[in-house]
């Protein structure tokens, strides 16, 4: 992901990313956080205007918060070192997930199509075609992703705006956006509504309600429609009430930092 | 039966494993607790062709798969979270060298959870819609595939869902923190699938960080999730999952991590990496020199350590143990 | 969301109970841990019509079976063990006055488990082929029945099995052992099914022996297998399963077991019963009155005591506990 | 259950059940007892031939022996006291019995009829007809006794012999025998291989090889083939190699009476 820090701003874009995502939570919900910047933008609401989420990662843990900076993983032991309770992955990812108990997931993408499918498993040149050809990049497989894209009440994706990774169309599914729009997900039933927002280092993307298209809703103080639209593979849409993201308040950057003891979000 | 199951690790990998096995790893995903000393005794044993069963990837199937020995995966995430994509894993995938079967992390857990029950096949609800469904790298051929993840017709609704097929691997090496000499073991930290997998393999080795007596495990009876009857041998060895972490015991060793991860993504530094860090111990203390002692003494100095008071009291000294394996030994042996 | 959960038994079921509700009870079955006292609260409120879900027939479901407070039930097991049959139970199935629907305890389990996952039905390989599939008591007229445990094909073999209907209680009171003011527990012994429980029901209610503070969840997290997120409501009440048992607290009363069940076991007696050990007594002292202080003091003499050693320094006391109700009252009602 | 000691023996009738259905468990065996006499006759093989045998309960207590007498229930404190591991009902019925992996369980029964079903759940005054009648009798339930008669690889079921627990057919199956015979359990795929042995307070019965009806095999010194056929509900075929059973060794019956602490085999 870029990390290059925006030297005039006293934030990065990534913290302003965290915050976004972060904004997307709401006190009390009961929610799912990967690693990295999406569990940061998770304990980030925890600690600033979402006191009582209900937080858990995917291997069943639970009551935590991060202790010595950003975790190494879900079941690292800078996230077990203060929960209240361990239990296992059938729990957290199917019991409380993809039960459609959870309210809101939060999970990255490599790759991110405008009816907001998610592709975290390999880059191929072309279309994979009918034959499964060895990827030309193999990235990291769904993980939890596609339970909580299939099960979460909604999904908020968290990915770096950059032409490559918005695509007309995503070379693989990893995990289900609105697959071909409209009313596609229906078919298989879904418990989860799927994506709600797409929060990228440039704005925010939110779907269409009956197309299920993402558009542009708002950007970012630091980038304008016209980057976005350059850094997007598909023909983005604007919406008609475009507007600029709020900038983060000192006491969320303050929240977002005492999360990130480590930096990771400000390192270039 | 033997009074009890303590085995070296290199006896326990002779015994348990062959060539072109079913093996599966029991672990906390993907840079958690893992056997991943266990993977490195494959290794030197020279086991070949293997069908990796990995609820997540993790430095273990990183390195049999960049080492060549696994040629068969199937795994839900199959990176290293914050330590990046597993290079290791990536050339073998990329190359050809290993077919990657993909499925999400509910689903492996949901299959072994299966294979526990001896179910014919398990509901899913996930994972269907999606490429995991429609693409299998063990069948690439088949598009969209049939057999992966069939539809099942729910007989209350009539609706359409998925189909897991259960798992149940020839063996399960599972990581746990502590283990009794007859194969009671508690895990400290997420179990991830390690009870389900525990119950769907065929066979299963504990490898513990440290030995208990077993009234250790009479008096929190609760945290035994692997009892004894399902466990045919106890491997002890400290550290086993180094470089990764075992909550109550040892943090993450994050330059062995990034090391690691950098000499697995080219065959040279594969080799080196083998050269010096899998064939290059004899015993465990010779291992502990390997990792060097002041890493020991830093990673045990650890956040979560406050997690293995309450069961200091029951931990077996390295002679202790020596002499109840020894004692196994003769009782094997006679 | 209050910074506790503490709420009087009287309250937890004026607010989370209602006539005709499916009504389930976590516990270790038949005679072990069951918060038998929120089923006498449930008679002081005069609830009617209960579907009870009782994974096995406690002397809860005898109770509300004979008292006619339940009108429906599903079990597995529907006996009292070695104190024979449920009499209060067998009065309501023979007279007609409750329909209980039969599952074998694996059944009962693997509903919990699918309600959890929110499957649409659970494979089934036990109770096809007996009468347990063919007869149902909810559609008695339905024979053999079709719709209680229908076929469903395995479509990697294409031979039949069987489909259990997953179960989603309207409300769980679970017995634990110990609970924080946040709603983690700790169950001591047997879990049976109450974790696929806490998970498969609409809400939970925590009815606890003992009040232990958080620190007690984070020394022990592995031993929380109900996580304060899932629950609605925390309940002290000691000797909450009396006059059945609760591993390291206390045993069981088996004299009072026999009474009760003797009394049961007919219209008057269980009358008797309803004024002398449901409606009589005002709070918990008089309730610890009632079973006896004596009794209290034998019964507490367990051989499982040393079981609860290693949390007894966390265990708050009755005022402590005392005093975060009122606080938590306080914030409920501003 | 009748408990009447014959006053000529130095042990009762169930005494000498108890230790006949001791002797069909193995060293090393996995193995599920109920509650009662099927427990006592459990850990009394583990106390005297079967030191290793692997015992559980249904819901998942490992590594214990009963303390103080006979439990109450399988989750008793008697049983709690001494465990090594306790987990639930999926584990110890799902995955360890359903699943095929236990060698052996030991079963009760109300009614048991020719070819080994058994009925634990009613009785009713004739057949119970297309409408599900109410029973006369309303008893326990299956339990977990279905679930151990499909999947454990071998079953015994205990029972008192008297005419009315012996029918031709029971009115109501709560745990799979051989249903109808033959190969009829192969219809539903059962993993176990259905009872092995109805041992009685009179003698053994086992099933024919091919028709799987139950046939007399074994008297006890105290009993004799014409009582037991006087107390069989349906007629009885007799082994031609049908013998007495070996008196309990004085071994035996000390092993018992230590685990029977409390002396439920004994009482009247």
């Amino acid at each position: 992901m870029s990390t290059v820090a925006n030297e005039n701003l006293p934030y990065t874009r990534q913290e302003m990313m965290a915050i976004a995502t972060g904004r997307e939570l709401r006190d009390g919900e009961l929610a799912i956080f990967g690693v990295g910047l999406s569990m940061l933008a998770g304990y980030f609401a925890q600690a600033h205007h979402a006191p009582n989420i209900r937080a858990m990662t995917e291997g069943g843990v639970y009551g935590a918060t991060p202790v010595g900076g950003l975790p190494w993983g879900i079941e690292c032991n800078r996230i077990s070192a203060n929960a209240t309770s361990f239990t296992n992955a059938i729990d957290a990812l199917g019991f409380l997930v993809a039960s459609g108990r959870c309210d809101v997931g939060i999970i990255g993408a490599a790759q991110v199509d405008k009816f907001g499918n998610v592709n975290t498993t390999g880059i191929w040149e072309g279309e994979i075609g009918d034959s499964y050809r060895l990827p030309k990049t193999r990235l990291t497989g769904a993980g939890g992703a596609n339970d909580i894209a299939c099960g979460a009440g909604r999904v908020v994706i968290m990915v770096t705006h950059e032409p490559k990774r918005f695509a007309d169309k995503v070379s693989y599914i990893s995990s289900p956006g609105y697959l071909e729009g409209g009313n596609a997900r229906e078919r298989y039933g879904f418990v989860g509504k799927g994506p709600s927002a797409i929060i990228t280092t440039l704005g925010i993307l939110r779907p269409d309600p009956v197309s299920k298209e993402f558009i542009l809703e708002a950007y970012y103080a630091f980038s304008s429609i016209e980057e976005i639209l350059a850094s997007t593979g598909w023909d983005l849409k604007v919406s008609p009430t475009v507007h600029v993201v709020p900038e983060p308040t000192p006491e969320e950057l303050a929240a977002l930092r005492r999360v990130d003891a480590t930096g990771a979000l400000r390192k270039a | 039966m033997p009074s009890n199951k303590l085995l070296p690790l290199a006896e326990a990998v002779r015994r348990y494993t062959w060539d072109g096995m079913q093996y599966a790893s029991g672990a906390a995903l993907p840079v958690g607790s893992d056997a991943i000393v266990f993977g490195r005794e494959l290794l030197r044993q020279q086991r070949r062709d293997l069908h990796g069963i990995f609820h997540c990837n993790t430095q273990q199937l990183n390195l049999l798969a960049g080492a060549g020995a696994a040629t068969k995966a199937e795994c839900g995430f199959s990176g290293l979270e914050v330590f990046g994509f597993a290079n290791g894993l990536r050339r073998a995938v990329e190359s050809g060298q290993l077919a990657l079967e993909d499925y999400s992390n509910l689903a492996m857990a949901a299959r072994l959870l299966g294979g526990a029950m001896n179910w014919p096949f398990v509901p899913a609800t996930v994972n269907i819609g999606s490429d995991i469904q429609d693409r299998s790298a063990f069948a690439p051929d088949e598009y969209p595939s049939k057999r992966k993840i069939p539809s099942v017709t729910d007989p209350f609704s009539g609706r359409e869902i998925g189909a897991f097929s259960p798992l149940k691997p020839d063996l399960a090496a599972i990581h746990v923190s502590l283990a009794d000499p007859l194969g009671n073991a508690i895990m400290l930290g997420t179990e991830w699938s390690r009870f389900e997998l525990s119950r769907a393999a065929k066979k299963v080795v504990l490898i513990a960080d440290a030995i208990v007596d077993t009234d250790c495990m009479r008096q929190f009876p609760n945290l035994v999730r692997i009892p004894d009857i399902i466990v045919e041998a106890v491997v002890y060895w400290p550290f086993a999952a180094w470089p990764q972490s075992s909550p109550g015991l040892y943090d993450v060793d994050e330059s062995h991590m990034k090391f690691m991860n950098k000499a697995l993504a080219t065959e040279q530094g594969t080799a080196d990496y083998v050269r010096d860090f899998v064939d290059s111990y004899s015993d465990i203390d010779s291992y502990l020199d390997l990792i060097g002692r002041d890493t020991i003494a830093k990673l045990s100095d650890s956040a979560t350590s406050f997690l293995l008071d309450p069961f200091r009291q029951w931990i077996k000294t390295p002679a202790e143990i020596a002499a109840l394996s020894a004692e196994n030994s003769a009782e094997v042996a006679a």
